[in-house]
């Protein structure tokens, strides 16, 4: 069930990417769908009752292998939020530009370019 | 976005107080990656939020000629040259690239600062360059208007 | 604990319906913060302090870079001719896409049971096992980022690196160096 | 085998040196630093690439071994690619040189075409799902950034586009990832195969299929994905539309198809028939899109549509005749697909940089205002007329032969209706670059043209290379030369579970 709300969420931002006029909103879509994802491995990782998989000095091993949640989607967690950073600088840098050059967010404007 | 001559004198008093912390705080992310939440990432937007904040506080003009934005790309590429070169003297002295060649030959004790062979090493690296560029790139973007005008559009 | 992150995740819908929705551009950029940080206390509940804290940082900058882009704009959005036809059509892609991904996701491993726990030869494992005997640090996020998988680190780094250098090569102030006078095409 | 990471390695620590050359110290002490930089590693990686030929084998990154690490693996396809892609990176850097001189900051263009490269090798060598996403990344990025170099309202609109359609894309092929790894709990391209094939696919590995199919497919511009495309490779500068149309799409897109489907996920009939029936119907509207345009480089974007659903059709017909057993004829699909995967690299890289010269020394890219070009522009004509004659699939020139056989395979496989409409398709083909022949170069010069010279040397040069690859790379099929390079790639895609075998041993 958890993982269906997931993915409901990636259908929202997919949606918003789709059908959306606006510029910013179609970057808020893109966002959200890198969000879901994120959600997803972190939630695929979990385990009941879990730790996080960073062990101090007051925990035996034993005990911290039998309660630490996954650290693998963790770890490729932090990377896809880093590379999700730079595609939004990258898509923020290119829609300032659009928005000096037509003075509007709005797609249905500035569409030079036929399909 | 930023005026000239900075903000008021409150937030340049409240900037001026919060600003050693915040960098001292990325300072720690970076450094103690291998034992506590954290790492070079993290650390490294706290430090060019720091930047940020020193910067619309007290204005382009005044903060820029401490830190200018076009030294930051040394930073930026020597950071991820650094991360190269770890891997590539993994690849000289163990034969893997990427190869944790401190932690084989010196392991260090555990729970300890200087630990982990390279982490620390790349943590570092890491946190440079995340710093310098996302600092340039917010620079660029709030600079833009200024830049816009200057330049000979095409 | 399970109720706290359906409450979590329930508001994280929310929020991002409210972001897709909005006709206001400022209101939308922040409810997409409240998606972010939403997502941060997430985090926190299911064991992930080091994706908590590298989300709220990321999140601010994403809060910095979307609103500088739409801070004295066209604030309203425009909003798109409101058919019937459309919002049904919508709704009936989005029930049958949600509907077949249950069927999907009765047969993944169940939540709150790790797939590492279920299979052998569980990469996984083997990190939280012999990370620290193996590469000396105590995180074991850290020890896959920067040891077992420091391969995609690199390649994160190189993310951001192409990232900002195209964005800074997409502000910059001049496109063409001055000509001097080359070749025909006096145009 | 120790220095194969050096083909992600070199181009990196080149992409990350040459921004620090925009500054002004270096263009006094290094005037063109960084233009001699990009050429010493281009060469060097393509040399590189060409030295893999023939190996096979795994490179352990950080010494782990592969269910825990990262491994780059070596067999005969990702030489393949890795030659192709190298070699039009070289040849394109040549070109870069006059092409991009008026161009600021040259430091930052060559930084994005180095880590574009490294992106690409990376995804060819990587041997691990999330790693193969994180290169695509970083090929991708550079890529959109790329297209909108020249900062035009096009230019930027289409970048624009691209990257969210890109992002799309990459959104689906990470969350297929993550649903390989819940399904799964591995990383490894062969453990996952060796795990999928032990606990049989079942509903995951189907929708995981599909993410894939829709993520590649939009990297790939298949024809519902295909929207960006025309706008993104006519937009960018024309060495970058020669990499995005001649080796950009085949790396992260038909690579990726082929390396997920045949290698990981283990191609079953209904999927086959999907790439199949979809590469047909690109074909088909890439290249009736392909007919009406006015703009030389939207024609021949749309033109690589067509093409690449040539090379999707041959892939898809190659795993239905798998998946039922004809090991003989899918051989030969997949050879076909092979072969005009890299005649089409080597053909739509030498158009594009044709129509950059055209573009820089004609300053116009419509159709209509051209002619005559063949007398100002002798050494551009012969070389277009060369990939043209091998693109549209004329007898002797290379494009002929791969096109021929993958029709052979669809007829001997009893595709009939794909039959037809191949042979069609190459008509259609014929008919529009013949149309670009007669109205660029053929008739009277117009007014404004009188004054237009040959394009400068060292386009010449590489425009002049990829002719001869047009004209000679029909000798791959040779028995001999077959052996070294399309035989090794397409047993690979073949004996589909033998990769987990190399990669794992046992």
């Amino acid at each position: 069930m958890l993982y269906t709300l997931v993915f409901a969420l990636f259908l929202i931002g997919l949606y918003a990417t789709i059908t959306k006029r606006n510029l910013i909103k179609i970057i808020i879509g893109v966002i959200i769908m890198e969000q879901s994802v994120n959600l997803f491995l972190l939630l695929v990782g979990y385990r009941m009752g879990g730790m996080a998989p960073i062990l101090d000095k007051e925990t035996s091993l034993q005990e911290f292998v039998a309660r630490a949640v996954d650290p693998l989607p963790q770890a490729l967690v932090i990377t896809s939020i880093v590379i999700s950073l730079g595609t939004i600088a990258l898509m923020v840098a290119i829609a300032i530009r659009i928005y000096e050059k037509y003075g509007t967010y709005d797609i249905a404007e500035i569409r030079r370019l036929r399909g | 976005m930023p005026e000239k001559e900075g903000m008021s004198l409150i937030v340049k008093e409240v900037a001026r107080l919060i600003a050693p912390p915040i960098f001292i705080f990325g300072l720690y992310l970076t450094l103690t990656g291998h034992l506590t939440p954290g790492g070079g990432f993290p650390g490294g937007v706290v430090f060019a939020c720091g930047f940020i904040l020193v910067v619309l506080a007290y204005g382009g003009k005044r903060a820029f000629r401490r830190l200018p934005p076009e030294g930051a790309s040394k930073y930026d590429s020597g950071g991820a040259l650094l991360f190269l070169v770890i891997g590539l003297i993994g690849s000289l002295v163990g034969g893997h690239f990427l190869y944790n060649f401190i932690q084989a030959a010196l392991p260090g004790t555990v729970f300890h600062l200087l630990s982990a062979g390279t982490m620390p090493l790349i943590n570092i690296a890491i946190g440079m360059k995340v710093a310098a560029c996302l600092f340039m790139v917010v620079m660029a973007l709030t600079l833009f208007r200024l830049a816009g005008e200057k330049g000979g559009e095409s | 604990m399970i109720t706290t992150l359906y409450i979590f995740i329930f508001f994280i819908i929310a929020a991002a319906l409210v972001a897709v929705e909005t006709p206001h551009a400022l209101s939308a950029v922040i409810a997409l913060g409240a998606v972010g940080f939403g997502l941060s206390i997430v985090c926190l509940f299911i064991g992930a302090p080091d994706i908590a804290i590298t989300l709220v940082v990321v999140e601010i900058l994403v809060l910095i870079h979307m609103i500088r882009a739409t801070l004295q704009r066209d604030i309203i959005t425009i909003m798109g001719p409101f058919s019937r036809l459309n919002v049904i059509a919508t709704m009936l892609i989005f029930g049958i896409g949600v509907a077949f991904f249950y069927q999907v996701a009765l047969q993944l491993p169940p939540f709150g049971q790790a797939v590492m726990t279920l299979i052998e030869n569980s990469p996984s494992r083997f990190y939280l096992e012999e990370s620290l005997n193996q590469t000396g640090a105590a995180s074991a996020i850290t020890a896959v980022l920067l040891d077992f998988r420091a391969y995609d680190t690199l390649g994160e780094a190189t993310v951001i690196f192409t990232a900002i250098i195209g964005a800074l090569a997409l502000l910059r102030r001049t496109v063409k160096r001055e000509r001097k006078g080359k070749g025909a095409g006096d145009a | 085998m120790s220095w194969v990471f050096l083909l992600v390695a070199l181009p990196l620590g080149g992409g990350f040196l040459l921004p620090l050359f925009d500054k002004r110290w270096a263009e006094r002490w290094l005037p063109r630093g960084s233009e001699a930089l990009t050429l010493a590693l281009t060469l060097a990686t393509a040399g590189l690439a060409f030295a893999t030929i023939g190996w096979e084998g795994i490179y352990r990154m950080g010494g782990w071994s592969p269910p825990l690490g990262i491994n780059l693996v070596v067999d005969g396809l990702s030489s393949l690619m890795l030659v192709v892609i190298n070699s039009i990176a070289l040849l394109v850097t040549i070109y870069s040189f006059k092409y991009m001189e008026d161009y600021t900051p040259t430091g930052k263009y060559y930084s994005l075409f180095l880590l574009m490269l490294a992106g690409m090798n990376g995804v060819i060598l990587t041997g691990d799902m999330f790693n193969l996403f994180v290169f695509l990344e970083i090929a991708s990025i550079a890529s959109y950034a790329l297209v909108g170099y020249r900062r035009g309202a096009v230019e930027l609109e289409a970048a624009f586009k691209y990257l969210i359609l890109g992002s799309i894309g990459s959104a689906f092929i990470i969350f297929g990832v993550g649903l390989l790894y819940a399904a799964t709990g591995q990383l490894n391209m062969a453990q996952v195969s060796r795990n999928l094939a032990g606990q049989g696919r079942g509903v995951i590995g189907g929708i995981t299929a599909a993410f894939f199919l829709v993520g590649f497919g939009l990297k790939a511009a298949q024809v519902p994905f295909h929207a960006w495309l025309p706008d993104a490779h006519s937009s960018a500068p024309s060495p970058i539309s020669a990499i995005l149309s001649g080796v950009l799409i085949k790396a992260l897109g038909v690579y990726c198809l082929a390396r997920v489907f045949f290698n990981v996920l283990g191609i079953d009939e209904i999927e086959g028939n999907i790439l199949m029936w979809g590469g047909t119907l690109s074909m088909v509207v890439g290249a009736l899109l392909a007919v009406g345009q006015e703009d030389l480089k939207r024609l021949l974007a749309y033109s690589s549509i067509s093409q690449v659903g040539y090379i999707v059709l041959a892939l898809g017909m190659g795993g239905i005749m798998l998946s039922r057993g004809e090991q003989a004829l899918a051989s030969l699909a997949l050879v076909g697909a092979l072969f005009h995967l890299i005649n089409h690299a080597a053909n739509k890289a030498l158009l594009f940089l044709a129509s950059g010269a055209i573009e820089e020394q004609a300053q116009t890219r419509q159709l209509g205002e051209m002619g005559g070009l063949f007398h100002r522009m002798p050494v551009t004509g012969t070389t277009t007329l060369c990939g043209v004659l091998s693109i549209a699939g004329i007898p002797p020139f290379a494009g002929f032969w791969s096109k021929l056989i993958i029709i052979v395979a669809a007829l001997w496989g009893g595709f009939y209706a794909v039959a037809t409409l191949l042979i069609a398709t190459s008509v259609l083909t014929l008919a529009y670059y013949m149309r670009v022949e007669r109205e660029a170069f053929f008739g009277a010069v117009p007014e404004r043209l009188q004054k237009v010279k040959e394009a400068p040397a060292a386009m010449a040069w590489a425009m002049g290379l990829l002719a001869a690859g047009a004209v000679g790379l029909g000798v791959l099929y040779l028995p001999g030369l077959r052996e070294m390079v399309l035989q090794p790639a397409m047993n690979v895609l073949l004996e589909g579970l033998r990769y987990a075998q190399m990669v794992l041993g046992g």
